[in-house]
């Protein structure tokens, strides 16, 4: 065959769409439909058509010089050796590669953070609702919907699961920021309203998400709705992984990433070790997390991707391509995806590491049997558990900014998309005077920036934006606005 | 029906050496028309674009207005036979799209053709006020 | 030798090429003839993964050719985009040669190195939608099926015990099943505007399932068999005047179930409708381009007129992305399909840009992708 | 915004835009609120500037723009005044002397198209003139600066028409030292004046002033006169016209005939001779135009010719060639000039005032034939019926002019060409009765009235008004119906013949030249100038001018003075060598372009082709026109000056958001 063909599932978040990747003679990149694939029929979002973009190859580096693979390791084991370790594992890597840095994390005694703040903040037993959603297919056979994220921007592959479910009769109430098409009703209502106001039963389906900077209490929120409404609730999530991940690493004490931030800035965290999970990428302040990383003594980087956190480590262990990797992820609904690729550098990498600290050899098949049978249990998948906790108590509310991330694919891998705007409604062009095809001014502490703007059917007031934007310092953020 | 005061806002494209000249001459004839159009100068109807029809369209036009040189008198030779092919898949898909008929023309108006410039525009103004607000104006654009 | 016009039957010397051929595995041993003598320098095969799933790959590997035999209904792929800027050869359904040639007009691919075996096609089918009709219609476990086929307007079924299902086509797609909507009305089920248009059908008597009918449309399709004969990888024979009559009459039929199919599929829309009927639809678009990128007629590259000039940030009430498409494609869309598939809000595209295009092909009496002579009628250029 | 296209943007520098309003006195300020607009646009994005003035034409106001381009460095002007048509130049030409590229310059029309229009709705015309400027400081922001190109002028002129008009003009610009080929349909040159008599105001005769003339014409070394020849091709633009001349077969050889006439005297052929003796006198299948032709050649009328070989024979030259073929001749030329001359009007389809019925109803053209001493009846008046002299004649005015169903205007000689028929008849036959039936007597030029008053003088009768109705009564006298408005009696006159004073109208041939060259058509059919006042002998396409009836009828003086006007048009860019050539022309970005071809076969001017796979562009070739850009599927071709992008900019700005 001239060249090659990768079968593979895009990382862009856990729906788990497949999709081919075709590697010309010269090796240029280029996405093509795998129609075969259950989740998602080879449709693929925004993000996925620019796949080609994204894989940009990571290269080892020791010190800031190029250095190979095994001389980056071996200089990784002696800056661990004995070390208070932290490591930060999302979820954007196979399950193997995964369960080999949880060894790795044996072996130096500590634990893989998911970066999933919330886990620690809920009781044991809604870890499962949380970290397993229904299947894909339920979505399309629920009487009503409820949305609480945008799927056109967030979550794409939902758009058509719910227009199915549309078509047979369903009804769809979105509770998010912008009224949406395929919505029956947009409801901007006070979250105690929830239960009382959104008409849901056990017929129900409420689809929220998760990612490390939700807030833990609008979890809750979710999880006391769906209790008292009986409705089912899926929890997307924006990492390829993030359900096999949780499933590994179940039941250890995980890390927020913004506690891991504040370890750093406190100092109580002095080494960091990361796989393909980019820190500067992943905070809603590109700029801050940067800063705060300077910090550490040793940042060790394992990853398959070229990022802004590659630039600043001290040691960087490239790993192949996500698409090349021998490897197998679970998506939302539980589903095991395999790739095609048989590389395993990540892994061999990672065992000599593990060796190296006193742990135990790893191999590719070993760690797959071990997958299979610890969030498998051979062949048969998790499935999506009912809530049996009683209810949470939400504790205080956070006071909301009016800059608001509409998080998405591109956002979490900081990846430029044409998506240059911000979103305003028409009361606020009126009464700021916007002139068409102007701009408007945001400025926060944190500096100004001219945007081009949309305008949107949303409540008064606010600012909706899919683009990280500079001025931004939390996932809410306070503006204020004028005409350019 | 449109509310009562409105009116259309019309996009004209006019080629520079005889439709624009038209509308000079009925300037100079002093042809009085409704203020409802805004024209567009290109050098030959040849360069009119549907994709600049369709972005006129979006903006917010009640009717666009394709004109020329008469067949024949194209400073260019043929560039209005092409304004033409062009203009017929535009008419279509339009009409496929279900854009009333009355909001897209094609007007062949000399330089020396004042009077008919006018009228035309009179007569596309009259009849688009019958049709009120184009379906795909945005909301809140004047 | 082989002379423009025959028609033929024949099939793969090769014992198990012939018995893994869906019928004489004819295509396949010309395709590998044409590598190994260096007539093109490599040919598109699909790859086969399982029953439901192959993938298009460009092999200079005469062994990738002759294990890509055997038809694949539920695999829809246009392979078109695949021979660009090659000498290839390839083997493509009518909707495969329609897109070859149509980017030929548009300087994208040189006819003169790309050699198109044509296959009759009776329609394709959805992998997903395939597996469940399995279950559903045929109470086959997807797993043990081995082979499949069109043959007398039913879908056949063949599993690894040796057992054949067969079910009427129209009966399948009424609960939702059979083939994709777009195969539903399309008429070119033979590839005439290809270089050899071969299939199955009129291959009768003793030779069924065993032997290829190939019709040799023009002079490259006369090199490819001659090619295939001299590198005795293939033996031929005219057909029996039966056989040409019964392929006609089979062509017949699937060429009117296309005819009626497209009245029920296409709805008559009242004029002050129209416009809901279809911006509704369109209004989900996430903005992707998945349509544009596996159009297989589009020449553009990554920056075009429907992508530069639209944008998100203007929130049209219609994308000047669709618009501006929809009038490109008016004269040259095929109906293949395969917009439809890769629309990730489950926009029926093809069926919208074929309710602008057919009727604008129809009035020019235009068919695009038949004849690389044919200037699109969106330029051409009337100097009276 | 792609980080690439980000970096791009802040190169260029902050655009800097200065508005200038023009009140021209009352025209605009009568129905626009000129402040009004000056302040709304002062709040625009990127205006540093927004002023109003009254002239801004004026040379105060061209130096106000100049003083503010310099004080203000503003790198965009935008003038919103009358139409570009006539004052582009002007302000493009004021801004380059301020060092402003010119094409960073932008015309908004707030007069033609604005206050003009809607002279009693002074909120709404002030309205549009906001919207207006608005979209013209949008598409301002996006200009670019553009160079035109120079092209070298060959220095030779075509003249195509030997009439009167392109005698003269071939004659000025080979006295001023250039080559001239001079082309001519007809078999001699000098035109219809050659079948004239007498010419007005001076009566002096017409052979007599044109043929030494036509003589000089010929003894020029410097003009080439190609007789019985015709344009089949014109390609090239101005300076580099390429062109090519079909020579029509005489079937002789021109050097070797003499022009004896010999041969015509043995050709046994002989029928009506329409082309020069309005088919009253005959002609042989083998003639010579007229005595005084120049070239004083013959040729050979296949259409009626018996290859009897009779002329073969009589020709002591052996000159007779019976199976010459056309040849063609491929021309470089400069600059061109079109006097292509006209055609009478022709009454004969309406049978205008019983013309084709009656046979006393004859022409002007015809009555000149037969006025003519060296014409088919030497001279002698007689009437077609039965060859007598006429003792009552009248002629009908405004016959195929300033009437709705044939031409609205005025043919303008007419008046002038009756009364000097009129007087000739007195003169040579004092006794006879002559009427002139008239709508209006127009003598607009020197000593033409004293000629009006001669011809009352000599008792010449005029009649106001025109024949409603006309009758033959049995021995062929004419009856005509007048209604004198004057004296508003019924007139029924009886006459022996009519003459019909015929107006003028464009002939096929010179439509088939128009459209070779691409020159313009006016509404009454003529070719059209680029501007009544200040460029009557121009045309819109850069180095053709248009002289003499075929711009319009006129009379001979007018037409002779516009032959001088197109000669020293012309020789402009023969004397300075080299022509400026519009700088908006067709630009392609090669990596989005895609080489797919649509475009090529769109280019009239053979501008585009593919070579190894890129899109090369003959910019000296292209004329800017944006045809290929609009079938350009990818948007790679763009045409400067009017880009997508400033086109687009002009759509987005009809429309606001709030209320102008």
């Amino acid at each position: 065959m001239i060249g090659n063909v990768y079968q593979t599932v895009c990382p862009g978040c856990n729906m788990g769409c497949g999709l081919y990747i075709r590697e010309d003679e010269e090796g240029a990149l280029a996405v093509d439909f795998m129609k075969s694939s259950p989740a998602n029929l080879g449709k693929l979002c925004r993000f996925g058509m620019k796949l080609a973009h994204h894989y940009s190859k990571a290269t080892s580096m020791v010190d800031g010089k190029e250095a190979s693979v095994e001389d980056a390791v071996k200089a990784a084991s002696d800056k661990l050796k004995g070390a208070d370790v932290t490591m930060l594992g999302v979820g954007n890597t196979t399950n193997e590669e995964s369960l080999a840095f949880s060894k790795v994390a044996d072996a130096l005694g500590t634990v893989v953070n998911t970066g999933m703040g919330v886990y620690s903040e809920l009781p044991t037993e809604c870890h499962p609702t949380v970290g397993v959603g229904i299947t894909l297919d339920e979505i399309e056979s629920a009487n009503r919907i409820a949305l609480f994220v945008d799927p056109y921007i967030q979550y794409p592959l939902l758009v058509r699961r719910i227009l199915a479910a549309k078509k047979i009769g369903a009804s769809v109430v979105s509770v998010g920021w912008k009224d949406l098409h395929l919505a029956d009703e947009n409801r901007y209502i006070d979250p105690d309203l929830y239960e009382s106001e959104l008409g849901l039963d056990s017929e129900s389906v409420i689809i929220a998400d998760v990612h490390p900077n939700t807030d833990p209490g609008w979890v809750k929120r979710m999880l006391n709705l769906a209790l008292k409404t009986q409705a089912k609730i899926l929890f997307m999530k924006p990492f390829v992984n993030a359900t096999g991940v949780d499933l590994l690493c179940k039941g250890t004490g995980q890390k927020g990433i913004s506690e891991i931030m504040d370890g750093i800035n406190e100092g109580s965290i002095k080494t960091l070790v990361t796989l393909n999970s980019d820190p500067i990428e992943l905070m809603p302040d590109s700029d801050a997390a940067a800063a705060t990383l300077t910090k550490l003594d040793n940042l060790i980087v394992i990853s398959s991707r070229d990022g802004p956190v590659n630039k600043m480590a001290d040691i960087v262990i490239a790993t192949e391509p996500l698409y090349a990797k021998a490897g197998s992820f679970m998506n939302v609904e539980g589903l095991l995806l395999n790739n095609s690729g048989e590389s395993t550098t990540g892994i061999d990498s990672m065992s000599t590491l593990s060796q190296n600290l006193g742990g135990e050899a790893m191999d590719y098949q070993n760690l797959h049997n071990n997958v299979l049978e610890s969030i498998v249990q051979k062949y048969t998948k998790p499935k999506y558990k009912e809530l049996t906790c009683e209810v949470l108590d939400i504790g205080p509310v956070e006071e909301k900014g009016n800059l608001i991330y509409l998080y998405n694919p591109f956002m979490w891998f900081d990846q430029s998309d044409d998506n240059d705007f911000v979103m305003v409604n028409m009361n606020m062009v009126n009464k700021l005077g916007l002139s068409k095809g102007g701009m408007i001014a945001l400025t926060s502490d944190a500096g100004t920036v001219n945007m081009r703007y949309r305008v949107e059917d949303m409540p008064d007031g606010l600012i909706l934006t899919a683009k990280k934007l500079p001025v931004a310092t939390e996932w809410t953020t306070i503006v204020s606005t004028e005409a350019v | 029906m449109a509310e009562e005061g409105w009116e259309p806002k019309i996009v004209a494209f006019c080629c520079n050496w005889c439709s624009y000249g038209g509308a000079d001459t009925a300037g100079m004839g002093r042809f009085q028309q409704p203020a409802s159009t805004r024209v567009i100068k290109v050098m030959c109807s040849g360069r009119i674009d549907p994709l600049h029809v369709f972005n006129a369209f979006l903006e917010g036009a009640d009717a666009v207005l394709v004109t020329g040189c008469h067949i024949g008198d194209c400073h260019y030779v043929n560039g209005n036979e092409k304004t033409e092919v062009r203009y017929e898949f535009l008419e279509e898909m339009l009409q496929q799209l279900g854009l009333e008929p009355d909001r897209l023309h094609l007007n062949w108006i000399s330089a020396s053709e004042g009077e008919r410039f006018a009228n035309f525009i009179t007569d596309v103004t009259a009849k688009v006020k019958e049709l009120g607000p184009s379906p795909l104006k945005p909301a809140g654009v004047k | 030798m082989v002379n423009v016009g025959d028609m033929l039957v024949g099939y793969a010397t090769n014992e198990d090429v012939r018995k893994r051929g869906a019928s004489g595995g004819l295509v396949t041993a010309v395709l590998a003839a044409a590598l190994e003598k260096g007539l093109v320098e490599n040919v598109v095969v699909m790859k086969h993964i399982n029953e439901f799933e192959a993938v298009p790959i460009i092999t200079d590997d005469v062994d990738e050719v002759l294990a890509s035999t055997g038809s694949l209904h539920s695999v829809p792929v246009n392979l078109a985009k695949y021979a660009m800027g090659r000498k290839v050869a390839m083997p493509a359904k009518p909707c495969d040669t329609q897109a070859v040639i149509e980017q030929a007009k548009r300087g994208m691919i040189d006819l003169d190195n790309t050699y198109v075996v044509g296959l009759n096609c009776g329609g394709s089918m959805h992998p997903v939608t395939t597996k469940k009709m399995l279950v559903e219609m045929y109470d086959i476990d997807p797993e043990d099926v081995v082979g499949e086929d069109i043959e007398k307007g039913k879908l056949i079924f063949k599993t690894k015990n040796g057992e054949e299902k067969a079910i009427a086509i129209d009966e399948l797609e009424e609960a939702g099943f059979g083939r994709r909507e777009s195969c539903r009305y399309c008429t070119l089920k033979i590839p005439v505007n290809a270089d050899l248009a071969c299939g199955n059908w009129g291959v009768i008597g003793d030779k069924a399932g065993s032997a290829t009918f190939c019709q040799v449309m023009n002079d490259k399709g006369v090199k490819l068999l001659d090619n295939a004969i001299e590198a005795g990888r293939i033996e031929v024979e005219p057909a029996s005047d039966k056989a040409i009559a019964i392929r006609a009459k089979v062509n017949d039929v699937m060429v009117n179930l296309g005819n009626t199919l497209e009245k029920e599929i296409f709805p008559e829309i009242p004029d002050e409708e129209r416009m809901q009927y279809y911006m509704e639809p369109m209004a989900d678009c996430i903005d992707c381009g998945a349509c544009k990128e596996v159009c297989p007629v589009c020449a553009c590259g990554e920056d075009s007129k429907c992508t530069m000039f639209h944008s998100l940030v203007d929130n049209y009430k219609m994308s000047m992305y669709h618009m501006v498409r929809l009038l490109h494609l008016s004269d040259s869309c095929i109906a293949c399909g395969q917009c439809s598939d890769v629309c990730p809000s489950d926009i029926p595209i093809t069926l919208l840009q074929s309710s602008f295009a057919i009727p604008s092909q129809r009035k020019r009496e235009y068919t695009p992708g038949m004849n690389v002579d044919d200037v699109p009628p969106f330029f051409e250029v009337i100097l009276k | 915004m792609t980080e690439q296209e980000a970096i791009t943007n802040e190169e260029s520098e902050e655009v800097r835009i200065g508005a200038f309003i023009c009140e021209c006195g009352v025209n605009i300020a009568g129905a626009v609120d000129c402040n009004a607009v000056a302040d709304y646009i002062s709040t625009l994005p990127n205006v540093v500037t927004s002023v109003v003035n009254k002239y801004t034409c004026s040379d105060a106001g061209q130096a106000e723009i100049k003083n503010a381009i310099k004080d203000l460095n503003l790198n965009r002007v935008l003038v919103a005044s009358c139409t570009p048509k006539t004052h582009e130049p002007i302000f493009r030409a004021c801004v380059e002397e301020a060092g402003l590229n010119q094409y960073l310059f932008e015309f908004v029309n707030i007069r033609e198209h604005c206050s003009w229009i809607h002279m009693w709705e002074k909120e709404d015309a002030t309205k549009k003139a906001k919207e207006l400027v608005r979209m013209g400081v949008a598409r301002a922001a996006l200009l670019e600066p553009l160079q035109s190109s120079e092209v070298p002028v060959t220095d030779a002129a075509l003249v195509i028409g030997a009439g009167v008009t392109g005698m003269q003009a071939a004659m000025d610009i080979a006295d001023m030292g250039h080559k001239v080929y001079l082309v001519e349909q007809g078999p001699s040159i000098g035109g219809k004046m050659a079948q004239l008599d007498k010419t007005f105001p001076t009566n002096d005769c017409s052979i007599c002033i044109l043929g030494p003339k036509m003589v000089e014409v010929a003894r020029n070394e410097n003009i080439e006169i190609m007789s019985y020849s015709e344009i089949d091709e014109v390609d090239g633009y101005v300076g580099n016209f390429k062109v090519k001349v079909k020579h029509k077969p005489r079937y002789l050889n021109i050097d070797e005939c003499t022009g004896c006439g010999l041969c015509t005297e043995k050709c046994p052929v002989e029928v009506p001779y329409v082309e020069f003796d309005e088919g009253i006198g005959t002609r042989k299948a083998i003639y010579t135009p007229f005595p005084q032709a120049v070239p004083l050649r013959a040729l050979v009328d296949k259409s009626i010719c018996i290859d009897c070989g009779a002329c073969i024979k009589a020709c002591e030259r052996g000159a007779i060639d019976m199976d010459q073929q056309e040849t063609f001749s491929e021309l470089d030329v400069g600059v061109i000039v079109v006097s292509a001359g006209f055609d009478v009007y022709d009454p004969e389809p309406n049978h205008d005032f019983g013309f084709g019925l009656y046979d006393n109803v004859i022409t002007t053209m015809e009555f000149e034939r037969l006025i003519n001493a060296s014409g088919p009846t030497m001279g002698k008046v007689v009437r077609p019926s039965d060859v007598k002299p006429p003792k009552r004649i009248g002629f009908v005015q405004c016959v195929g002019s300033r009437d709705k169903n044939s031409n609205i205007y005025c043919s303008s000689f007419c008046c002038m060409a009756s009364l000097k028929n009129a007087q000739l008849l007195k003169e040579k036959y004092p006794d006879t009765e002559v009427y002139i039936m008239y709508m209006d007597m127009r003598t607009p030029f020197r000593m033409y009235e004293e000629f009006y008053n001669r011809a009352r003088d000599m008792g010449i009768r005029f009649i106001r008004g025109r024949p409603a109705e006309v009758t033959e009564n049995e021995d062929h006298n004419i009856i005509a119906r007048i209604e004198d408005t004057l004296t508003n009696e019924i007139v029924n006159l009886e006459l022996d013949l009519m003459v019909l004073s015929v107006g003028a109208v464009s002939p096929e041939s010179t439509e088939t030249v128009r459209q070779i060259l691409k020159v313009s058509r006016a509404a009454d059919g003529f070719m059209m100038e680029a501007h009544p006042k200040l460029k009557p002998v121009d045309t819109t396409l850069d180095g053709i001018f248009i002289g003499g009836m075929t711009q319009g009828p006129k009379d001979i003086p007018y037409s002779i003075s516009q032959g001088s006007a197109c000669a020293a048009r012309a020789t402009r860019f023969l004397a300075q060598g080299k022509a400026l050539t519009e700088g908006i022309t067709a630009k392609v970005d090669e990596d989005i372009c895609v080489a797919c071809g649509v475009c090529v076969p769109m280019c009239p001017f053979q501008a585009l082709s593919i070579e190894d796979d890129k899109l090369k562009i003959l910019t000296a070739l292209c004329k800017g026109c944006g045809t290929c850009m609009a079938a350009c599927p990818t948007g790679a071709l763009e045409q400067s000056h009017f880009k997508n992008e400033q086109l687009l900019a002009q759509v987005k700005n009809v429309f606001a958001y709030g209320e102008v």
